[in-house]
């Protein structure tokens, strides 16, 4: 028990450490780029902007400058936005999905994704629950093909993962008292500490089944 | 010699042509911004070069450079990246283009489109005389 | 016990993911400035030039013109250098040879990586015999086991690929014919690239060993 909450520790810690990780990488990644690109691309702004005061009279030169004034200012706002704007949309739940799937060599796996954006925490959670249910389909079924959809209603966020396999190990009794492994209790915890619920089906294939309430999903986030 | 330029940056069509025809040497046909549109203006004007961006919105300039040499073998291309490590410019080689030139080595541009007349191909500002 | 196995893998399993969660961002950056800020940089150049055309008369301006030139180029090798050193590091040998035998699912491969930083050119180079051996292994072998080991001697690096398997085709007389293929010839001309030597070995398994010199090898960095 103590080391099954460690586990659940260990998980979260592995979130928020990979979004440290973001982070500390564009931080750094924006002071080098901010020190060098952005100083060069002000020198030349403030070149230009002197050329402009001294040939303001001339109608046409005037406005060939203003046109590279603002192709510099355009550079200047892509250095500034590659490297801020993204604190909330950095992590792309549908694009990780798609990257997930794409490496995954098990079987072809079919994505659904009719969802906006998530709240952040909730997109974490949705990957390592996907990667969970992918890593599980690979080794203990003979599936052909698998799906994982991603649904946004009105109130809650839905996410399924199915496959078409047969067990290939155990006869289900793992699955009732525990045995099996700590994988899909794992994905009860976090799906619960959203206050949402986690079913498991089986019939033509193993069905996952989540769902988080909107609500309660956001009143987490102000955690 | 008469060229087309075919940007799907219009102030980068319109520096290229004043920079190009500085020294009446070189004629600038037309200027386009898309791959159909290189496809049309070729048809229509048989330009002696075809300068093309390799990475256009809506189509890159690598589809509209085969659909060209496939009605025009001789025809020729030079396609143009803003750097020289732009993952198409191997393929752009391979379909039967005269090369590529990075759009800031200004320079090198007239020299390069007088060696593509005279049979040669441009590797950015390496000039080859192919084998 | 289980759990305990469990607490650790998950560990490593955390370390592996931010490491690659930061390359992903230093990547997703470096693309962004790479397409963005150099479209822009180039069309603000090309915009400069044509005034300087246009101007060339106009000695003072024409000065003016070509100071603003000279910072937009400097800007251009800015973003040229910063991207380059982005993907550079990008390159972390062990991440992609970790990430290759995770992807793989023929057998268990065991890493042993025992070397610092390698030359940008056989990182490349090593990865691509490693997707070539494991290849190998996986067609052309009933291994059950392999292991990929990374040394870095004071004067030279090595590369061991092994297997434990029969080899399912042939004779070996492929081997010494040429008549099996080509990426056992290739390995070969990649490694002497670099000054090194290669050879294969087969006696309870299939063992490919490159050793590249660390003084060629710097050698070759500089063309
Ligand atoms: N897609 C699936 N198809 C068939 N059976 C499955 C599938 N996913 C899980 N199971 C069964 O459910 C059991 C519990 O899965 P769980 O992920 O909790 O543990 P595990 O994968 O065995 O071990 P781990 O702790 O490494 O995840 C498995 O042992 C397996 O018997
Ligand atoms: N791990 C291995 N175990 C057993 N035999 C192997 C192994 N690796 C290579 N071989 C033998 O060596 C031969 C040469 O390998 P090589 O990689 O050069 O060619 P190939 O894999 O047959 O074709 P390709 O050109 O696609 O690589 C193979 O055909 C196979 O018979
Ligand atoms: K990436
Ligand atoms: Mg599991
Ligand atoms: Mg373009
Ligand atoms: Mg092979």
């Amino acid at each position: 028990l103590h080391l099954e909450k460690k586990n659940v520790e260990l998980m979260e810690k592995q979130d928020y450490e990979v979004r440290l990780a973001t982070l500390d990488e564009r931080n750094r990644i924006a002071r080098e780029i901010h020190d060098n690109v952005g100083h060069l691309l002000t020198r030349s702004l403030l070149q230009v902007s002197a050329l402009l005061v001294v040939h303001k009279q001339e109608e046409e030169l005037r406005d060939q400058l203003e046109q590279v004034k603002n192709t510099l200012s355009d550079a200047m706002d892509s250095v500034r936005s590659s490297v801020h704007d993204l604190h909330e949309g950095a992590m792309d739940l549908r694009l990780q999905l798609e990257r997930l799937i794409k490496e995954y060599q098990f079987c072809p796996v079919k994505l659904t994704y009719k969802a906006g954006e998530l709240p952040r925490e909730l997109k974490y959670c949705f990957v390592s629950i996907v990667k969970e249910g992918l890593s599980n389909i690979a080794r203990h079924s003979d599936a052909t093909q698998a799906e994982v959809t991603v649904v946004e209603h009105p109130a809650l966020y839905q996410l399924i993962i199915r496959d078409n396999g047969l067990q290939k190990d155990g006869d289900g009794q793992e699955l009732l008292d525990g045995s099996g492994g700590i994988g899909l209790q794992n994905i009860r915890d976090r799906v619960e500490a959203f206050g949402g619920i986690f079913r498991v089906e089986r019939d033509n294939g193993f069905r996952l089944f989540i769902s988080v309430p909107a609500q309660q999903e956001a009143r987490k986030e102000k955690l | 010699m008469n060229i087309i330029i075919v940007d799907d940056d219009q102030l980068v069509c319109m520096s290229l042509k004043t920079i190009l025809q500085a020294d009446g040497e070189i004629q600038v046909l037309a200027t386009g911004g898309t791959g159909p549109e290189a496809v049309e203006l070729y048809e229509r004007y048989r330009p002696d070069i075809l300068l093309m961006d390799i990475q256009m919105g809506g189509g890159n300039g690598l589809d509209a450079g085969e659909e060209i040499l496939s009605r025009h073998p001789d025809a020729r291309i030079l396609f143009l990246t803003t750097f020289s490590d732009d993952e198409y410019i191997v393929k752009a080689l391979r379909i039967g283009a005269k090369g590529y030139l990075i759009k800031q080595d200004i320079a090198s541009i007239a020299p390069a489109l007088e060696a593509v007349m005279s049979g040669q191909s441009v590797f950015g500002s390496e000039i080859v005389t192919r084998l």
